[in-house]
């Protein structure tokens, strides 16, 4: 028996369950030259805006224990370059591919789908990044409200009826489930789970923040066991919500743990930067403990936690 | 050449003074390729303290005849990653990858050309003496460190070049001071036409300054955080001015390049040198507004720059 | 010159800025075979209950990437226990003792509080642990909600009248600064930043969760970043406030972050499991720090990051 | 004795079979006080996969004349901890916390001890045993493991004991089973009057019964997940019957008692052990109520056990 890893995620098609996460994998072009991007599962773009955005200034990351801070500031070309460069090159690569949107506004989250969903593309889904600064609300983050949440994820589905969408969360709040409500509410068809974690670090011979932004998103595997917390809340109250698991994936025992906890599929971010070959590797491991376990289906597996003695 | 991932093993070990190492690299496929000015990125081993992989300019590719050629790194001590590099023997192997970024340009015609380094930053001007020399250009030098024991190898550099100027901070070889003290000199002597440098931010901008000045082609290869090392993070990025034509967008613009693809190298005219933490405000301002640096600093709540995070 | 390594925090009087963190440090009695406790800024006990506490089931622990989740569930003796056995043990010592409280209802705090304001005792300080579940309202964690914060640190301060009270708060909030400011307008003398941050394990061999009780609380190294953000956050809203930062402090460096973002104390705690003379080695070298830089009292460093370019 | 830390070096590195490692050390200050059953925690170096201490029982004790005695602890290879200790050298340092816990309670009188180990777990058996020997006590030894290779130094137990039964899961040495399938007549055999056992939890509790039917006094070494080993984090909590006769509280009740201080050796007869992932439930009842393990269990939204994180 060869175990069957392919997924569908609310009609989101994936070969393995393994993607790459947005912003540690550009549009895929660079990774091409390590690795055959139709051996992912599929490739989350780096998040797009509606015009081009510059990012912040530098240093945007320093290391810290098991984890590494960053602050982009979602750099990127906009969604017109995505259109008219990045998805017919990935296209061209026979990769399935996630679009993933940011915005300062739900009126530019609402123009970029609008734009997607008028270009009529091989698109497989889209994630929202709204782990954005809301500028029409005091620069409080989207993801930080269940009501902007509900606002953004409302207004995308308006405008983007032929693609799965999926709300990315923040874990830097009370209640992920809460915030999971609204946007399931508000029409959302998967979550994301989970952006990075708010965090800081100090260089104590100058006395100044590592990142020239001071705070920055702790992401590795620190953060993993905060991942799996998140997805293990939203899953055993909405069993049936496809989840992509994201938060410190290196091997494919992370992997299973989010895939356990309740994720249908897992993407592996900063593990990317070390190994851009990391994706395959870790549905190659996956397959393995299929194997060696008798399991047929990855889907066996998905939230398979036992929590009673 | 793409890059690739390579597990390269240690072809030798050696120290130059008290304070750098250099280590030679069997690095199938990377050593016949690689460019002046290219770097590799470099796995140091599992350790708690950090993540990633660490990033080194080519110091020099040596031919081994018919076996492939080796690479050859040079480092200081600075953190956990660097000293986990400075235990490896011969015959371990390290996991490398590269070659990885773009080189310096070469010029066409028969040119005079002067290499300024500062401390082990001038790494890479080893490998870029050799080959200009094999094309037939003129060489000079202006070498500069803290002291003499932090001067990278002059030696070699001395006997590449027409005219070789030192620099130490402490005077303790060559002329005291920093190499741009003695720069506009060497290059007015040299009838310098083309100035390639690598070092600390501070030393390229002032080299930077000084050519444009002289109006003298200048490149630079720079060394900035990288989480990444081939493209894909957006962490090592540098302000660069740029003259664009396009439709509305044309004139004047800065644009933040990736240092490890777009660079290491840059024209040293292109670079906007930050001043201290942050790079100057007013070619900040010329950068297109996003949820990221410019607009989080007009926010009451939040210092400049110092928004929420944003990936 | 030599270092004063002095501090007061709200009349809380410390000989150095470090602390042993409570729950990592027993009620010193263990510890003390190591080291002289005197050498310890100051001791925070294992919170009290009440009445005595059994926990939870075990396993309790699991390590996660420079870090480890727990879920011990306060197992301890209660208040009685502490004031005729721990206390006069402590003071005999010469120990500068911190004591924390916990409850499952504000009654249970008002009682514990009750009892040490009676006993009056050499007590320095008195840290509420509000990262306990609430069972007056549905397990909701005292600290997650800006009233039952407020509700604890009020209506212990009105027994409590003797002695600083430091409310200990989560990181497991969407706005640590709006806890705060409710704990400080109920009276609290001062913060600590921060107690653990909700995580979870899967043992994907046998498919359960690494703890018995399913999540855990993450602390070590991993989330020094977040405790970082913590102070910084509170500190620059609240300069004058005092704050014990905790959460990864294993070095002078770690420690000198926490008090850069504006920490005026840090304690120690997963440190001490490795090695429990932790919090003097800490303290050394903030004083070499100090010696290094011209430093002479420690006052000076305590939120000097500088955010500007 | 009080513990200490200690800076330890490696006196040997020894394999017994294909599974097990042995390492021998030069722990000033603790080789000299140990007592059977009592272990070190030991920091197997840098690692970015834990922070924690590794706990190892005394495997046996070496005098060494006029200079320290030296500790002996045997381990097999479980995860990223004992792989770094497998890695050590001669001279290389480790750094020990010890020693431990409380050890094995030795008879008064001279008895006939039976010494019970399943597997690696059997380690604090060979010191307990020198020890009851020199006493002038009657050993006899019942020894299992999964196969021929997993039976730890069968030979200096045989030494020691009268009798020595060896039970393999698949019959490669002595009889085909497990310890327990020959425990009860080795006992009646023997004569035994008191037992000793370390292995996994799931032998001990059935060694416990069988003792507890037979009325023999067993003691049973625990081996629990530790995060400090020295009293202060309550990881390592196993719970107890306890008979209180004070007060208000007087009668039968459940304590959790620590492991690494209180144990971990216990009487057997007072352990409750697990069945599974959590501890019976009948006897959790009897647990003091608290935030923690049981009334969270009974919240609708949180399943039993699974109620929120309490530190
Ligand atoms: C393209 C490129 C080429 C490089 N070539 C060389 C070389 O040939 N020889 C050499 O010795 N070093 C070189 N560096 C710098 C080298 O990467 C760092 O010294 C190394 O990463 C430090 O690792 P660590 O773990 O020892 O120290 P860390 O603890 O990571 O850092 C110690 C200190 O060094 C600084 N640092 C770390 N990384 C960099 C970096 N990428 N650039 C500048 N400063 C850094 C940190 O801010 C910190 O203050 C190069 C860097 C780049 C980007
Ligand atoms: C008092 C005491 C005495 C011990 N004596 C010995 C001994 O003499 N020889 C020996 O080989 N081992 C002994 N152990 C177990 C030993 O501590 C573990 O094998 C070791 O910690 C594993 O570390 P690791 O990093 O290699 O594996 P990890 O990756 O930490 O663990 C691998 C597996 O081993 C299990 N494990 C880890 N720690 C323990 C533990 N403390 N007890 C039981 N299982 C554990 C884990 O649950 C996991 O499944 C003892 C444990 C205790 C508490
Ligand atoms: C450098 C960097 C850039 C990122 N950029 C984005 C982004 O543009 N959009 C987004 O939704 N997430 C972004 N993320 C978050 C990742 O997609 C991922 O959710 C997070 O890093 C956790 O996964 P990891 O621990 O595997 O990295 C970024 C992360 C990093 C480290
Ligand atoms: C095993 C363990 C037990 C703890 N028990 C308590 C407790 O009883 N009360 C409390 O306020 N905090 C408790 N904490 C939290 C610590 O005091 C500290 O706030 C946290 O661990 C972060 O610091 P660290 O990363 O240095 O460990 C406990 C932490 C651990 C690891
Ligand atoms: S280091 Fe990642 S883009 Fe340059
Ligand atoms: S291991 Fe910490 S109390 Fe026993």
């Amino acid at each position: 028996m060869t175990p069957d890893l392919a997924v569908t995620l609310a009609g989101l098609r994936l070969a393995n369950p393994v993607l790459a996460a947005s912003g540690t994998f550009g549009a895929g072009r660079e990774a091409a030259a390590f690795l055959d991007l139709k051996a992912l599962g599929g490739v989350i773009v780096k998040s797009m805006t509606l015009t081009p955005w510059s990012g912040k200034p530098t240093p945007r990351m320093c290391e810290t224990p098991s984890g590494m801070l960053n602050a982009i500031g979602i750099q990127n070309k906009g969604v017109e370059h995505f259109l008219a460069e990045d998805l017919p090159w990935l296209s061209a690569q026979d990769a399935t591919v996630v679009a993933s949107i940011a915005g300062n506004s739900v009126d530019e989250f609402v123009k970029v789908a609008h734009r997607i969903e008028a270009a009529n593309t091989s698109l497989a889904a889209v994630e929202l990044n709204i782990s954005c600064p809301n500028l029409e609300d005091r620069n409080h983050i989207f993801a930080h409200s269940a009501s902007a949440t509900a606002e953004v994820v409302r207004s995308v589905k308006a405008v983007l009826r032929s693609k799965p969408v999926f709300a990315k969360l923040s874990p830097n709040v009370t209640s992920i489930p809460l915030i999971a409500e609204s946007a399931l509410e508000a029409g959302a068809d998967g979550l994301s789970l989970i952006n990075t974690v708010f965090g800081m670090a100090v260089d104590v011979s100058t006395r100044r923040p590592k990142l020239a932004g001071g705070m920055g998103g702790l992401s590795g595997p620190a953060i993993r066991p905060i991942a799996v917390r998140a997805v293990h809340e939203v899953h055993r109250l909405w069993p049936h919500v496809p989840i992509i698991g994201q938060g410190g994936v290196q091997t494919a025992t992370d992997a299973l743990e989010l895939i356990m906890a309740g994720a249908s599929a897992v993407a592996v971010g900063t593990a990317n930067f070390v190994d851009p070959g990391a994706c395959p590797k870790v549905a190659g491991g996956i397959r393995d403990y299929m194997a060696a376990g008798g399991v047929g289906d990855v889907a066996e597996l998905v939230g398979c936690l036992k929590l009673e003695g | 050449m793409s890059p690739s991932l390579v597990a390269a093993g240690v072809f030798s070990h050696k120290k130059y003074g008290e304070n750098y190492h250099a280590l030679a690299l069997v690095a199938p496929g990377i050593g016949a390729q690689v460019e002046p000015g290219q770097f590799i990125n470099v796995s140091c081993g599992p350790n708690r303290d950090f993540i990633l992989r660490r990033p080194f300019s080519i110091f020099r590719v040596h031919e081994q005849g018919s076996a492939p050629s080796t690479i050859e790194i040079v480092f200081d001590l600075r953190g956990p990653g660097t000293r986990q590099l400075a235990a490896m023997h011969i015959h371990d192997k390290i996991d490398v990858m590269g070659p990885l970024g773009v080189g310096f340009s070469i010029p066409q015609r028969k040119a005079k050309c002067l290499l300024v380094g500062g401390g082990v930053g001038a790494a890479p001007l080893f490998f870029l003496g050799d080959r200009l020399r094999k094309d037939g250009h003129r060489i000079d030098v202006v070498l500069g460190a803290r002291n003499a024991d932090h001067l990278l190898n002059a030696m070699d550099l001395r006997r590449m070049a027409s005219v070789c100027n030192l620099t130490t901070e402490d005077g303790s070889a060559g002329a005291r001071g920093r190499v741009t003290d003695v720069l506009a000199d060497t290059m007015d002597g040299c009838g310098t036409e083309v100035v390639y440098a690598c070092g600390p931010d501070p030393m390229l901008a002032a080299v930077a300054r000084i050519c444009m000045e002289k109006k003298v082609f200048v490149q630079v290869a720079v060394e900035e955080l990288m989480a990444c090392g081939y493209g894909v993070c957006m962490t090592c990025v540098m302000p660069l001015r740029e003259r664009r034509s396009k439709g509305a967008s044309a004139g004047r613009s800065v644009v933040y390049a990736r240092t490890c693809t777009e660079g290491p190298v840059f024209n040293g005219a292109q670079v906007i040198w930050s001043s201290g933490h942050e790079h100057v405000a007013q070619d900040q301002s010329e950068l297109s507004l996003g949820g990221g640096a410019v607009r989080a600093g007009l926010q009451p709540e939040a210092g400049a720059g110092h928004g929420p995070p944003g990936n």
